[in-house]
């Protein structure tokens, strides 16, 4: 027969009809959508036997104990140990996501170890002079770069200067601050917020920054005027005047020394702890105690001195290897540059190549938290010296160079064990007390084999001198205050930090929620007055130019009627000082 | 029954995010692509800055951790949803979404008087390794979904698991505690059974400096904020447009 | 060449030029399908909606034309079931007008959903107290329905007919359409006003929630009235544009003034609905969720003259034009009015959604403003090009306007007549 | 023969590692699931037991069978984890407490596992192309399945019991 067109539309339709009631189209459907859940490129989580393992964060020298979640090895989230006695189970949120370091997309991926290590010893060949610069002092690493460079016919050891003091928050009532971010990723973040609730807070800031905003009273002083404050404190400037240079009214600032002179123990701290404002603990039996650590073996002694950048002369450096594998007290590089013999060979240890790596002829990428093993310098809120290791929970995703086995080759030295070896002085002092974690237990050193003390410290345990205050001797800081500085006209603004940068040494899960909540003020983002901002033409959220000692960099401005004239808020500390802003 | 809820001192928040991350740890949340903003992108939790709206040196700001108010009457979202992707569980009062149920026709974000609802705008993607570190106990969404805080349930999983191998039926309430709360450094959030007279957090909700946002709506949430500031305490209240806010 | 396809007895223009009318349609419609597809493969990341206005332009556009479309559930019901002859002239074509608008607003509903692949799942696990589900059902439910009241007008065709079955089938069809105008009055009443409950419902957000009766707040049921209402007055819109576009009288005026009355009268009753319903908001509801009535209206550029122009400018202006005979007799103002109550209903429906979302609800909120992305806007226009497209077609080979063969022999009578007066 | 052919469309099928024996190990071995399928201290369940199971009795040949040999040159000698596929492995969005079922509600393994224990040999795994789930989710695992048992022991709260 032939099939006509009808034929076949009776075909197609019964068909039509007929897969209807076979299960394909239904099982079609349901397919398709669950399909639509194993959505192609969703990552299946691991699955498997969940562990706790037990570290301290060296992100900054806090410290801090952290607990890790494991899927087997693989941390998958970090908190703190409330049995740690200083961080008290407190982390700050560069801490909770620190597991994801070893993954972050801005890593340094290439390892130009030989060249580095050739075009070195080339330059040392003609009896250059090397130095070494470490961002994070007082580490045993620090030790053994100086012991080094003490075998090193010219070698010079360079670190951002340290406090030769701790500060004991935990005794003190009334606490001034002069900027000092003191609730803002200040020493141990714990161990500041467990002692918040002893002590009255009196921030002395121009703006009001996070720690201003929750002080029992801030005191909005006048940009630049803290000096006067201080002046006045010490007994060198009169009320009146002071008020009048402040911009605060003579009855608070009265108030003020009457609360640190009479509701003692009092404290007073600023942004950098240098500056002759603490020199104003010594007239008010500030809570300052001498910064103790941990012993070292006697054979270390003999090591480099730590020297300042700016006593090096200049153009003297033939070699510079920097450290800055952990992140530490950034030194500008204007401020090391002048130091640098003409063609010296300049090697960084870094994670990414955004630091001193711009500068630097080698970039050697370095293990990062919690890759590394390393040990942490006492927080400066730390009032007992203090030994903890890093000890790390991942393997180094990528290639990595280590900076101290860099260092100690070119002298012949093995320092590979140091961190065994201090251990081993620690335990033959005999003194304080390793606490462990897993089982919350603090046990003496004696009763402890120096096997087991360090098999402790390695499980992420942490060894704790028995709480000795020796009061500071307050040699350094002369108690006179500085001269107050008069504003130079050509730049009219200061620069006030009133964020801790986000950084670039963060998950980006970290970065990505401080952009999508605009929570802190980003690093390319400066805040003026709508007074100032007039005054410059320039409109919230528009482009802007911010000139200052260190140069120009281009912003963005957002203007805000909560922050005063004269004020240009940013989120850099290095540009701390005096500046301008023109429209770009 | 349990009723879940927890209590946020503003006077001790000082705005750090420590509970946002750890959130977004524990929950699986993507890291999005550089063009996301405070609009699109995902934060199950996200800490506000409010100010008093005056000029300096009057201004005094504050931080205000906003996350899913679990509303415990009329659940706005729960009514709304066209398919039961959104639930309150009787024996928690957790209100859950359903991400594998959701078509996300966006209805609930539209209803949440609070915006504590998120979209997957994007597929979701870490960075290249960064998927070794997600977390087994909660499934990663897929493009094209709503999610929310739902007080941490893998959490609440683990917690039930532990107990039934010893077992018990109820959980040890040490056991359960949400990621933000375990994280928060300055001890500005607490967390625990509403029903429960003897847990912080009922007494928290108690206090005369307590309240919760928009309580005039009758949605009864679960979330207890509390602050000595008279002017933190205003933000409890619907909003005043200032000359500053007034904009086209 | 496609001569045989149309309606006997009736002149349309030559093919080359129906084709060259159609074509920018078809480009557009193109460009359209372009961005919608973008949107379903990349994901909706391609709008410019995020987590704070989580609704757009496109739910404003499915809002507006359902009541626009509402021209088809509404004739349909006048004329089989209260038995208003005269509209016999425009129900074909407004059946098509329903059918384009509707199946336009469920396609973008599908590029809407972050899940498309989902969208049975309110069918098969709904919810029965979501507006959205009441929503979901009926509308597809009458999309069919009008696909089957589309059929006998396709089938109608000159060479379709042809076909015996087919005539058959069409006759059958034709037995069913009282119950099927009943059904689709019924349905279409349900999602007008679901639609409406949709933002009616939302506690959360004072500025759209209504207390109402029973389950359904009071914004269910203007949005009925106001859709019965604009449905007339859209078809006769429509009507008088194709009448101008094509050169050609389709419907005698009767039926014209007659859908100007009906609409009239309805927009009378909706705007005096719609003024009490905002009274009891502003004295009542807003004020009990904490939200006083004012400052929703003081945040710019969404002042008062809004509310102003929603009820009276038009709202109460069309209503009272189209109520009074004298000005019903000049197209002019009857077209104008109706114009008038088809931007009303559209304002009416971007207050409910846009304004809705752009407020604020907690105190430290800022006021929101969102512009749709070229995707969104495209997907928009891909709705109107086809709905040009699918009537243009519809409009040519079908036979939209009963009347239209007889208004021309009547048209050509007079000219002979005329041509015989000049005689003698 | 389209009931016959379906299945084949549907489904691409998984063979397991090992030509494994429940039934011999049933009664030589442990006479319990959980002397190999064990739970681990906090709540979660271990699943297949690893290698090293395996080989504290399986370091040398026990039997003469080939199927044991084959595992013992392949797995144990070289210290490689076979490669297990479940059968019953539930999508990623589900969470599933056996420590829940098994000590406070009581089930058998078999109400859900079927007769796995006394199984001679391990059948392939028979994996649907498109959702990817096994064929056993599809005939004993589905929600529908959890529902109604959860039903009828009025075990349902809310959709996270069981999600995640």
């Amino acid at each position: 027969m032939t099939t006509t067109r009808r034929n076949l539309f009776q075909f197609l339709g019964g068909g039509a009809v007929g897969a209807l009631i076979t299960p394909a189209p239904w099982r079609l459907i349901t397919d398709t959508a669950i399909w639509s859940e194993n959505w192609p490129g969703i990552p299946k989580p691991a699955r498997g036997e969940i562990r706790t393992r037990f570290t301290h964060c060296s992100l900054c020298t806090a410290g801090c104990a952290m607990r890790a979640r494991c899927v087997g090895q693989q941390p998958v989230s970090l908190a703190g140990v409330k049995t740690h006695p200083v961080s008290r189970g407190a982390l700050c949120p560069w801490g909770i996501a620190a597991h994801h370091l070893p993954y972050h997309p801005r890593r340094l991926r290439q390892n130009p170890w030989q060249e580095a290590a050739a075009a070195v010893s080339a330059a040392l060949s003609g009896g250059g002079r090397m130095a070494v610069l470490d961002l994070r002092p007082g580490r045993t690493a620090s030790w053994s770069y100086r012991r080094a460079l003490a075998a090193l016919p010219k070698g010079v050891y360079l670190a951002p200067q340290q406090p030769g003091f701790a500060v004991d928050l935990a005794s003190a009532r009334t606490v001034l601050s002069f900027g000092a971010p003191l609730l803002d990723r200040w020493g141990t973040p714990g161990n500041v917020f467990a002692a918040r609730r002893n002590f009255r807070l009196i921030q002395a800031e121009p703006v009001e920054t996070r720690t201003a905003a929750l002080a029992d009273e801030w005191l909005a002083i006048r940009p630049g005027s803290e000096s006067a404050l201080a002046a006045w404190l010490a007994g060198e400037l009169p009320l009146l005047e002071a008020a009048a240079r402040t911009g605060i009214e003579e009855g608070r600032i009265a108030a003020l020394g009457k609360a640190l002179s009479e509701n003692g123990p009092a404290l007073i701290l600023d942004r950098d702890l240098t500056s002759s404002a603490m020199a104003l603990n010594k007239r008010f039996k500030g809570t300052l105690v001498a910064r103790r650590e941990a012993p070292v073996p006697e054979s270390w002694k003999k090591a480099a001195p730590v020297s300042d950048i700016a006593a090096v002369p200049d153009r003297s450096l033939n070699v510079l290897v920097i450290d800055e594998s952990v992140p530490g007290e950034y030194i500008p590089w204007p401020a090391i540059e002048p130091k640098l013999a003409g063609n010296a060979v300049v090697v960084a240890f870094a994670w990414t190549r955004e630091g001193y790596g711009r500068h630097a002829r080698y970039t050697l990428p370095a293990a990062l938290f919690p890759e590394a093993l390393d040990d942490i310098p006492g927080a400066i809120d730390s009032v007992a010296a203090t030994f903890r290791l890093s000890t790390p929970l991942v393997a180094a995703n990528g290639p990595v160079a280590d900076p101290v086995a860099f260092v100690t080759k070119l002298a012949g030295l093995d320092a590979g064990n140091a961190l065994r070896e201090r251990a081993d002085a620690i335990h033959k002092a005999g003194r304080g007390s390793l606490i462990t974690y897993a089982d919350s237990k603090s046990t003496a050193v004696k009763d402890l084999k120096a096997e087991d003390f360090w098999k402790g410290l390695n499980e992420g345990g942490c060894w704790m001198e028995d709480a000795v205050r020796t009061p500071l001797p307050y040699g350094r800081g002369s108690d006179k205050s500085s001269p107050i500085a008069e504003p130079d006209a050509s730049m009219p603004l200061e620069i006030v930090v009133a964020e801790s940068p986000v950084g670039p040494l963060c998950s980006p899960l970290l970065s990505k929620l401080y952009r999508e909540s605009n929570l802190r003020q980003p690093v390319s983002r400066i805040v003026l007055s709508p007074f100032d901002a007039q005054a410059a033409h320039i409109k919230d959220g528009g482009a802007a130019v911010l000139e200052t000692g260190r140069g120009r960099f281009a912003v963005l401005a957002a203007v805000d009627p909560g922050v005063p004239p004269g004020v240009v808020q940013v989120a850099i500390p290095i540009l701390a000082g005096r500046g301008k802003v023109v429209a770009a | 029954m349990k009723r879940y809820g927890m209590s946020i001192d503003l006077d001790r928040c000082n705005g750090c995010g420590a509970c946002m991350v750890a959130c977004a740890v524990e929950n699986n949340i993507p890291a999005t692509p550089e063009n996301s903003n405070d609009r699109k992108g995902i934060t199950w939790i996200r800490v506000y800055k409010i100010d008093n709206k005056e000029q300096f040196p009057d201004r005094r700001s504050a931080f205000v951790p906003v996350l899913c108010q679990q509303c415990g009457h009329e659940t706005p979202c729960v009514h709304v949803c066209p398919q039961q992707a959104v639930d309150v569980d009787p024996a928690t009062g957790i209100v859950g979404q359903m991400p594998e149920r959701c078509l996300g026709c966006r209805y609930c974000m539209a209803a949440c008087p609070y915006h504590a609802r998120y979209f997957n705008w994007w597929d979701p993607k870490w960075p290249a390794g960064m998927e070794k570190a997600l977390n087994p106990d909660v499934a990663p969404r897929m493009r094209g979904v709503v999610e929310k805080c739902n007080f941490c349930h893998g959490r609440w999983h683990a917690a039930k698991e532990r107990a039934a191998i010893a077992g018990k039926r109820e959980i040890d309430p040490a056991d359960y505690v949400p990621a933000c709360v375990e994280a928060c450094p300055t001890g500005a959030l607490r967390f625990g059974d509403l029903n429960d007279p003897a847990v912080e957090v009922a007494r928290d909700a108690k206090t005369p400096e307590s309240f919760r946002l928009l309580e005039k709506l009758g949605t009864e949430p679960k979330i207890y904020y509390r602050s000595e500031r008279e002017w933190v305490r205003e933000i409890a209240n619907a909003p005043r447009p200032g000359k500053e806010n007034v904009r086209g | 060449m496609d001569k045989q396809f149309i309606t006997r007895g009736v002149q349309r223009c030559s093919t080359g030029k129906f084709l060259s009318w159609m074509l920018p349609w078809a480009v557009l419609l193109a460009f359209g399908l372009l961005s919608a597809g973008l949107c379903l493969i990349k994901g909706l990341n391609q709008t410019n909606m995020d987590n704070r206005f989580a609704f757009g332009l496109w739910i404003f556009l499915d809002l507006t034309v359902i009541a626009l479309g509402a021209g088809a559930f509404f004739t349909g019901f006048l004329l089989y079931i209260l038995k208003v002859k005269e509209l016999r002239a425009v129900i074909n074509s407004a059946v098509v007008i329903g059918l384009v608008c509707y199946s336009g607003a469920v396609c973008v509903l599908a590029v809407d959903v972050g899940q498309p692949l989902r969208a049975w799942f309110t069918f098969w696990y709904p919810n029965v107290h979501s507006m959205l589900t009441e929503v979901t059902f009926c509308i597809s439910c009458y999309l069919t329905v009008l696909m089957i009241e589309y059929l006998p007008i396709v089938l109608k065709n000159r060479q379709l007919r042809e076909v015996p079955s087919f005539l058959l089938f069409e006759h059958e069809l034709h037995k069913l359409v009282y119950v099927l105008a009943g059904v689709g009055t019924f349905l279409s009443f349900f999602h007008q006003g679901s639609l409406g409950g949709l933002y009616g419902v939302l506690r959360g957000r004072p500025f759209a929630f209504r207390e109402g009766l029973a389950v359904w707040p009071s914004t269910f049921f203007l949005f009925i009235l106001s859709a019965a209402a604009v449905g007339p007055s859209f078809i006769l819109l429509t009507t008088w544009l194709v009448e101008k576009i094509s050169r050609k009288r389709l419907v005698r005026p009767e039926v014209f003034r007659l859908l100007g009355r009906i609409s009239g009268l309805l927009l009378a009753v909706y705007t005096l609905a719609k003024s009490v319903d905002t009274l009891i908001w502003i004295n009542r509801t807003s004020p009990e969720s904490g939200f006083a009535a004012w400052q929703y209206y003081s945040w710019k550029p969404f002042g008062t003259w809004i509310l102003f122009a929603e009820i009276v400018l038009f709202g109460l202006l069309p209503a009272l034009i189209l109520l009074t005979p004298r000005l019903r007799l000049h197209t002019g103002w009857l077209v104008s009015a109706a114009a008038l109550a088809c931007f009303g209903v559209a304002l009416n429906r971007f207050v409910m959604t846009v304004q809705t979302l752009a407020l604020p609800t907690l105190s430290f909120d800022p006021f929101l403003s969102y512009f749709p992305s070229w995707q969104e806007v495209g997907t928009f226009l891909a709705v109107v090009a086809y709905g040009v497209l699918v009537y243009s077609f519809s409009f040519r080979y079908f036979n939209l306007f009963p009347e239209e063969r007889e208004l021309k022999l009547q048209m050509a009578a007079q000219e002979e007549e005329a041509a015989l007066a000049g005689r003698y | 023969m389209g009931w016959i052919g379906f299945p084949h469309v549907i489904y691409k099928s998984r063979p397991q590692p090992v030509d494994f024996s429940h039934k011999i190990h049933a009664d030589k071995a442990g006479t319990k699931c959980e002397d190999c399928h064990s739970f681990r201290d906090d709540g979660t369940y271990a699943g297949a037991p690893t290698l090293d199971k395996c080989s504290s009795c399986h370091a040398a040949a026990m039997g003469d069978s080939a199927a044991e040999k084959n595992f013992i040159d392949r797995y144990v000698t070289p210290g490689k984890e076979p490669q297990w596929v479940s059968y019953a492995r539930q999508p990623e969005n589900v969470f599933f407490s056996h420590a829940t079922h098994v000590k406070l509600g009581g089930l058998k393994c078999e109400q859900c596992h079927g007769a796995v224990g006394s199984s001679a040999t391990l059948r392939p795994v028979e994996e649907d192309r498109v959702g990817g789930y096994s064929r056993d989710v599809w005939a004993r695992g589905t929600m529908d399945d959890c529902v109604a048992c959860h039903r009828q022991r009025h075990q349902e709260n809310s959709c996270l019991d069981c999600h995640k």
